[in-house]
């Protein structure tokens, strides 16, 4: 697996701060784990101490997440020790990470839907009165963490019925409410807002230096710099690297141990070439899976020759808005055309044939077909049409054939086009999307997420590609919640906050605070 | 890790399905699924490649292993039982007709259950649509009754199978357009059938009131379809059936449809394939296939007539039968014979051995067991055994 | 896999624990040990039953039918059964029989009225005997053993409208059919005769699948029955009336002196929970008549057509001693009223 | 106050309740011997199918889909009958009853829970298997000394209507009717309610809270097959004292139905099956006084109609627990 010579592990550690007395919370040493032949952590060692907040910085697949599922006994590691305050005994289950003062709040909310803050808050640690949960206790113990902490939520309410920020707040309370040592965050500030971010951070900070201490997982450098003392830098499973002071560091030295290379901060491309209108997008209206309006009088437009970026916090209509325009979603005001015909009612397989590729948001969900073969993934969407089938018949041959073809001009690393799509790392499927919508050569490109997940060397060509595909004429519409992305992709930028564009900017004039700034919206203040 | 928090649910990839960045910059192949090593060779790997065949074969095996226990423990002989019901169903002509005309709806039947699996639907309700189906002929033969006979049949087949296919559709409309899970909607209309059926022949509009039980009236002669020799008239065209839904699930356009729509709805529904008509139209097969039983039950077996208890146990016989051939609709007619010939010989055992006839379906019963258990495969194939369908997902919509 | 090794051993234990609780069931005659005796010799005399689909043990027709045959054992005879599990292979189990060049052939019940005429065709040398399958047309090997079930059904009438108390009786039937719509007839017009003042409830099993073996459905008619009033209840309909009664007979051990009446043969016998309320059966002498066309078919005295079986009431049982004589005496002209003919039901 | 908080919430279902309390004193007013009669008979028509439907509760609450359920019961009659009458003693009848029950719920809750065996099609195992084997062992002439025998309850049994319906019967219905209560309090206000809930809906959830999603999940399905044993005991031992094959006929999807039909809720699922039992009631009364004369097919057909009209009038508003029918995958 080690495969350039440069890379080694890193293991020594970052020296303790200054006047390090302080009591050392958490230390591992040597933790591998492997799923199979993957070697998700190898050789690991870290150390944290009381009162200190230390991010785990690396890529998507760095081995982060598996690292703090370890400690939280979520997975059980093949070598190596985890030891908390000294204790090296196994840690078997979360109950006993909780019960040895280890909370974690994990990315996507352990909370259940249907029950309310108090009872979420309790569960697993319940208290009985004669019999009979205290559910009062529970609301006394929300209300008093909540103003403890600052962090307001009603105890009485439904989760599903929160916004996900209320939800975090949940989470960080339900996490605190166990007399934690050590906080685990997990990519806690992923579906945050850049002013919740900070608030957030602060948060951290307070419980810090009141002795918890924090590891807090992030691929976001401002905000490693921002809040923590210490950090780790993960990559291939591998601490690379450790920054104990912080302060001298700058983003680009974090970001090249991250990656291991010099980052391109920007793709290299053209000026673009601006053509006619291709995607014209008037006031519409799109509702979510629970029927509240997500997407609310959105108006843009797209030209071909350009690539504009959508910039904006998750969870603000970006998804329906996208899949309204591919025809997966119905729209219930507004009108979207493509070239000048609408195309605000057609269903998904009328849009791309009118010309629309999509590069769906989760691609594990809706972009490919696990099972089958990579080749059919490839005809996913067109294998009905000639030279792919024959009336009702479907040809094989010539399934297989394109799919040979584009192995080869998309890179798709794969034995053979028969083998399971399923079996592919994430680059390798991202890449078959791509594939699949680009080789159609679609006026208008929409690619959302595009590398979410997928590892450095695939992000490059994708981005390459995609820069490809404006300069061949193609308009394309990236959407993305990393703001880097977008900075360095877009000619322009438009930011959604609340379901509509609330400005838009020319790429290059981009100012990354500013937009920030925009993604929180203007009336967005606790 | 791509999203390795994912709530546990049948689209969420293995953990480590998203190995580390490492695969990008060497050529060597991909690593597939979770922990996988390479595929075996040699015997163990032909059997590995084959254990949609195997996995039944052994559990049939054992299963009449434990047969065997339970014949020897009631005092009987299990060899010689074995070879009388082997004798019977497959040596005799009159068995042999029985194997065959048991056959003819078993495996039409078990296509009713595996084609809707392909979807990612599980049609409890082919006893219901059965029903609707026979009934259907019943109606056509009286009220026709004056058509030259292969018209007859010609129109009783299309009335039963649409009836069928009608019956089927009301549990595939309650999915689409109310997201009424179909296993609790065809339980229900499987009861509903049989009452409505009830008073169509005990009393109602169907009856033959010149007959002292409830009865329709019978199938005129000329559109009786009398077998020929050990050949009943629906067995071909049931094996033609099961041949054409293979070709049609592997080689169509619409079986890439049906297809996708079972392995990932969302991903159908991204590429423009409609999850609504995928299910209407899986489960109006389905229905018109398990109707087309109905109609041969009515036509090709004496007495000809729709009678309570024609369907017999013929829509939970589906279900087992599909189960065996792990939903592959050409696995339908091995699986269906061997079910057959049990039925067949069940009789014999009694009148020669006095083993009861029950005995077939504990047979069955422990086949289906030993069948559905991933154990087996896991235990003869480690971590090469193939993953086992996942139905209840979409429970209560 | 830690389960792996429990969840294999576990369906073979099962079997092995079931192995070793069953009971030997099977045909009176022989085993697989004996061979079976040469059916179309001249001296040996074989006899075939063929159910419906039900057991030649379900306390009911099947089971008084094979006991008509069973009594013809001795000898140079041979008896065996197949019970039919689909209502589709009725020809094909007739078949088994004939094939053998059985002598004699029982079909058991009306659904087997048409396969038993056309096997009776195609084996002309064969006598048939259907119960409860009445001949429109004549068959010259078919017999019908047919009953009259009204008379049955207006004795026990009669019977119960001497002995309620409350002028309230009941009856709970399976599906409604001819056979059970004559018991009802008989019996309403039976306790009306008796008793100008009474009222019957009576109610049919709604469902076609399971109508003569909802027990449980049957217990809940009677209970209702009872709780209006009803001091006397006729369960008329396999195990649907079997329930009926097993729910009086657990009423009335609670005190309350309640009766119930049984059907088709005498079910003190096949339905002992019923003993505290079974003051008698209506009864198809169906063993009996089984038997005498029987030794028709044996001395070749036998003829096509219908054969009138008798009907009539079981005995008291332990309640002999408890029945007026007056009223018992009635009964007992009653029913001789309907064996000659001064009474005529319906 | 919470309780008055609780009325709040429920004020449809109270006062729907309260309806039919005044209506069916109203009919005792009338007419109390019909009105005793119809209504005891909808309740011992219904005790089968609220066991059955607790059965189901608890396991989709846990997350496991139960459609075994008739064959649970089938497989309790019939092993609870059998020992009744191999030991002549009815208490050993209903104890293997229940056990049975037992051993079938091990079966679903290992071959689904740990197995990973789809959860339907192992309900449709357990359904073949228990036709098979009860049909080829059962034995004709085995008799129990007598059905578990109708007491009355103390002070209970006084209260007009409620009393005779409800404490006046056989032990298993007064336990099935205790259980609904028991069931509810400990699904909502005890610990094991809410682990139990939680595991349903969100199991990683519950997981990550440090609760044992498997071993609840095993422990729940194989305790709830107490009461389908139970249920299967009360047909053969209780409602009658006999064996027929097929006895549930049925009474285990219709009891899959009544779950559905009371929203996962031990309370609602008790108002549903005297529902349903009541409409057989009336239709058994409606034919025996001849009434009116509508076809009784038709009034057997009702409570499955009347399911699916609900099912389909309630799209979106009636939700089976998040997780059910979906096996857990620890650090999935």
């Amino acid at each position: 697996m080690t495969d350039n010579g440069e890379q080694t592990a890193y293991t020594e550690g970052p020296k303790a701060p200054a006047g390090g007395d302080r009591e050392t919370l958490l230390e591992i040493t040597g933790l591998s784990k492997s799923f199979g032949t993957v070697h998700a952590n190898r050789d690991i060692s870290l150390r944290v101490d009381r009162g200190e907040i230390v991010a785990l910085l690396g890529e998507n697949g760095a081995g982060k997440s598996t690292l703090v599922k370890q400690i939280f006994g979520l997975i059980t590691p093949d070598a190596g020790t985890i030891s908390i305050k000294g204790d090296a005994t196994k840690i078997k289950d979360p109950k006993d990470a909780i019960r040895r003062g280890i909370g974690m709040v994990h990315q996507h909310f352990q909370l259940v839907p249907v029950m309310t803050v108090a009872e979420n808050m309790m569960l697993g640690h319940e208290t009985v009165k004669g019999g009979v949960l205290d559910l009062d206790g529970a609301r006394q113990m929300v209300r008093e963490l909540s103003t403890k902490h600052k962090l307001s939520v009603d105890p009485d309410a439904e989760i599903e019925d929160l916004p996900v920020g209320t939800q975090q707040r949940v989470e960080i309370l339900k996490a605190l409410s166990r007399k934690v040592d050590l906080l685990i965050l997990d990519e806690p500030t992923a579906v945050l807002t850049p002013q919740e971010t900070d608030e957030l951070l602060g948060v951290m900070k307070e419980l810090a230096a009141g002795g918890t201490s924090i590891v807090f997982i992030t691929h976001k450098l401002r905000e490693v710099l921002a809040a923590a003392d210490r950090c780790y830098v993960l990559r291939q499973g591998q601490v690379v690297g450790g920054v104990d002071d912080l302060t001298s560091t700058t983003t680009s030295d974090l970001a090249s141990m991250m990656v291991g290379r010099d980052v391109v901060l920007r793709v290299d491309k053209a000026e673009a070439t601006p053509g006619d209108t291709v995607l014209s997008i008037k006031g519409l209206q799109v509702r979510d899976d629970r029927g509240l309006p997500a997407v609310d009088g959105f108006d843009l437009d797209v030209r071909a020759g350009e690539i504009v970026g959508l910039a904006g916090v998750e969870g603000n209509g970006q998804r329906e808005l996208v899949e309204s325009i591919a025809g997966m979603r119905p729209s219930i005001g507004g009108t979207v055309s493509l070239a000048g015909e609408d195309i605000t009612r057609s269903n998904a397989r009328d849009t791309n044939n009118a010309g629309v590729g999509h590069v769906p948001e989760d691609r594990e969900k809706h972009g490919i077909v696990g099972g089958y073969s990579i080749a059919d993934n490839l005809v996913l969407n067109r294998y009905d049409e000639e030279p792919f089938a024959h009336g009702f018949r479907r040809d094989f041959g010539a399934v297989r054939e394109h799919a040979v073809e584009l192995r080869e001009e998309f890179d798709i690393r794969s034995p053979d086009v028969e083998a399971p799509a399923g079996s592919l790392s994430g680059g390798n499927k991202q890449k078959v999307v791509v594939a699949r919508e680009m080789s159609a050569k679609p006026q208008l490109l929409m690619a959302a997420q595009p590398t979410r997940g997928v590892d450095v060397g695939s992000i490059e060509f994708i981005h390459r590609r995609i820069v490809e595909a404006r300069d061949a004429g193609a308009a394309v519409l990236l959407v993305s919640a990393e703001l880097d992305e977008i900075l360095s992709l877009s000619d322009r930028i438009a930011v959604i906050h609340g379901g509509k564009v609330v400005a838009e900017v020319a790429g290059k004039d981009a100012d990354r605070t500013e937009i920030g700034r925009l993604m929180a919206g203007d009336s967005d203040h606790h | 890790m791509a999203d390795p928090d994912r709530p546990p649910g049948k689209d969420a990839p293995a953990p480590a399905a998203d190995p580390a960045p490492v695969d990008t910059t060497k050529a060597a192949p991909v690593v597939a699924e979770r922990g996988a090593a390479p595929p075996p060779t040699g015997v163990l790997g032909f059997l590995v490649r084959h254990q949609a065949i195997v996995v039944p074969i052994i559990a049939v095996v054992l299963a009449f292993v434990i047969g065997a226990i339970l014949i020897r423990a009631q005092g009987f002989n299990p060899t010689y039982a074995y070879q009388r019901l082997f004798t019977r169903s497959f040596l005799t002509h009159d068995g042999l007709l029985a194997t065959m005309q048991k056959t003819t709806p078993l495996i039409l039947v078990g296509l009713a259950v595996a084609i809707p699996l392909k979807v990612g639907l599980f049609n409890i309700g082919g006893q219901g649509q059965l029903m609707a189906g026979g009934i259907g002929a019943a109606w056509v033969a009286y009220a026709l009754r004056d058509l030259p006979g292969p018209l007859l049949v010609i129109v009783a087949i299309v009335v039963g199978v649409l009836l069928g296919a009608m019956w089927a559709s009301i549990a595939a409309l309650l999915k689409t357009t109310r997201g009424v899970h179909e296993v609790i909607s065809t339980i229900m209309l499987n009861s509903i059938a049989v009452g409505l059926i009830d008073w169509l022949i005990n009393g109602g509009p169907l009856a033959d009131k010149g007959q002292p039980f409830p009865t329709s009236h019978s199938v005129p002669e000329g559109a009786r379809l009398t077998p020929l020799g050990i050949l009943p008239w629906g067995l071909p065209v049931a094996l033609i059936l099961a041949v054409l839904v293979a070709w049609m699930l592997k080689r169509t356009t619409l079986g890439f449809e049906l297809q996708t729509v079972g392995r990932n709805k969302f991903a159908a529904g991204y590429a423009g394939i409609s999850t609504t008509k995928s299910t209407l139209i899986a489960m109006a097969i389905s229905g018109g296939l398990a109707g087309l039983a109905g109609v041969f039950e009515l036509l090709q077996i004496d007495p000809y007539r729709y009678q309570n208890g024609i369907a017999g146990s013929l829509g939970f016989d589906g279900i087992t039968i599909a189960l065996l051939a792990r939903g592959n609709p050409l696995g339908t007619i091995p699986a269906a014979i061997l079910v057959g010939a049990m039925r067949a010989g069940a009789p014999s055992l009694q009148f020669e051995l006095g083993i009861r006839p029950e005995i077939v379906d504990v047979l069955l019963a422990i086949t289906l067991l030993m069948v559905s258990l991933p154990v087996i495969a896991k235990w003869i194939f480690r971590r090469h055994a193939t993953k086992q369908t996942q139905l209840a997902g979409s429970w209560g919509a | 896999m830690k389960a792996k090794p429990f969840l294999i051993a576990a369906p073979a234990a099962l079997a092995l624990a079931l192995a070793g609780c069953g009971g030997s069931t099977g045909n009176s005659t022989d085993g697989s040990s004996t061979a079976p005796k040469d059916c179309s010799s001249a001296d040996v005399f074989c006899i075939g039953l063929v159910t419906d689909t039900g057991s030649v043990d379900d306390k009911s027709f099947n089971q008084a039918a094979w006991e008509g045959v069973k009594a013809m054992e001795g000898d140079g005879v041979q008896t065996k059964y197949i019970e039919t599990k689909d209502a589709k292979d009725y020809a094909a189990n007739l078949k088994q029989f004939t094939d053998q060049k059985y002598d004699a052939i029982v079909t058991v019940g009306f659904l087997m009225t048409e396969a038993t005429q056309t096997a009776a065709k195609a084996n002309p040398t064969t006598k048939f005997i259907g119960v409860d399958q009445f001949q429109e047309a004549t068959v010259e090997n078919v017999t019908g053993l047919v009953f009259p079930e009204a008379n049955a059904g207006y004795a026990a009438g009669y019977l119960a409208g001497l002995l309620t108390k409350t002028n309230k009786i009941g009856v709970v039937l399976g599906q409604e059919i001819p056979p059970t719509q004559n018991y009802a007839k008989g019996y309403e017009l039976g306790s009306k005769a008796a008793n100008p003042k009474i009222s019957v409830a009576k109610v049919y099993h709604p469902a076609g699948d399971n109508a003569f073996s909802d027990s449980p459905w049957g217990a809940g008619e009677a209970k209702k029955m009872l709780a209006q009033g009803a001091d006397i209840i006729f369960g008329a309909g396999g195990g649907t009336g079997n329930g009926a009664l097993g729910e009086v007979a657990k009423t009335s051990g609670a005190g309350t002196s309640l009766y119930c009446i049984g059907v088709d043969l005498d079910q003190w016998d096949t339905v002992p929970e019923a003993h505290p309320c079974l003051v008698t059966s209506a009864e198809k002498k169906l063993t009996d008549g089984t038997t005498d066309l029987l030794k028709q078919v044996k001395d070749g005295s036998i003829k096509g057509g219908n054969f009138n079986g008798k009907t009539g009431l079981a005995a008291f049982h332990d309640f002999d001693s408890k029945l007026p004589a007056e009223v018992k005496t009635k009964v007992a002209d009653v029913v001789k009223g309907i064996e000659d003919g001064t009474i005529k039901v319906g | 106050m919470p309780d008055m908080e609780w009325l709040s919430r429920n004020k449809i279902w109270v006062g729907t309740a309260a309806l039919v309390l005044i209506g069916a004193y109203a009919f005792y007013a009338v007419n109390s011997n019909i009105a005793v009669s119809m209504f005891s008979y909808a309740w011992f028509l219904a005790v089968p199918l609220v066991l059955g439907a607790m059965v189901g509760v608890i396991g989709e609450r846990s997350g496991v889909v139960n459609i075994g359920i008739e064959g649970q019961m089938l497989v309790g009659a019939f092993a609870g009958f059998f020992a009744a009458a191999a030991t002549q003693s009815i208490v050993v009848g209903v104890i293997v009853g229940a056990l049975s029950g037992i051993a079938m719920g091990a079966f679903l809750a290992f071959s689904t829970v740990v197995g990973q065996l789809d959860q339907i099609i192992a309900g449709v195992v357990i359904n073949i298997v228990a036709t098979g084997i009860t049909s080829f062992y059962f034995e004709s002439g085995k008799t129990i000394p007598r059905g578990l025998p109708n007491f009355d309850v103390p002070l209970l049994s006084k209260i007009p209507l409620i009393g005779p319906v409800f404490f006046s019967d056989g032990p298993i219905a007064l336990f099935a009717l205790i259980i609904v209560f028991v069931l509810h309090f400990l699904l909502f206000k005890t610990r094991w309610g809410l682990r139990t809930r939680a595991v349903g809906e969100y199991p990683s959830a519950a997981d990550t809270a440090g609760i044992n999603v498997i071993a609840l999940r095993l422990f729940n399905v194989t305790a709830a097959g107490i009461l389908a044993g139970l249920a299967g005991t009360y047909l053969s031992m209780e409602a009658t004292s006999t064996f027929e094959r097929g006895m549930s006929s049925g009474r285990g999807f219709l009891a899959l139905a009544i779950l559905i039909f009371g929203a996962w809720r031990p309370m609602r699922a008790l108002a549903a099956a005297l529902f349903f039992g009541f409409m057989q009631s009336l239709a058994s009364q409606l034919q025996a006084s001849d009434v009116v004369n509508i076809p009784q097919q038709f009034i057997n057909l009702l409570p499955y109609v009347l399911t699916l009209v609900v099912l389909a009038a309630a799209a979106g508003r009636v939700r089976a627990p998040g997780a059910v029918g979906q096996p857990f995958v620890k650090g999935d």
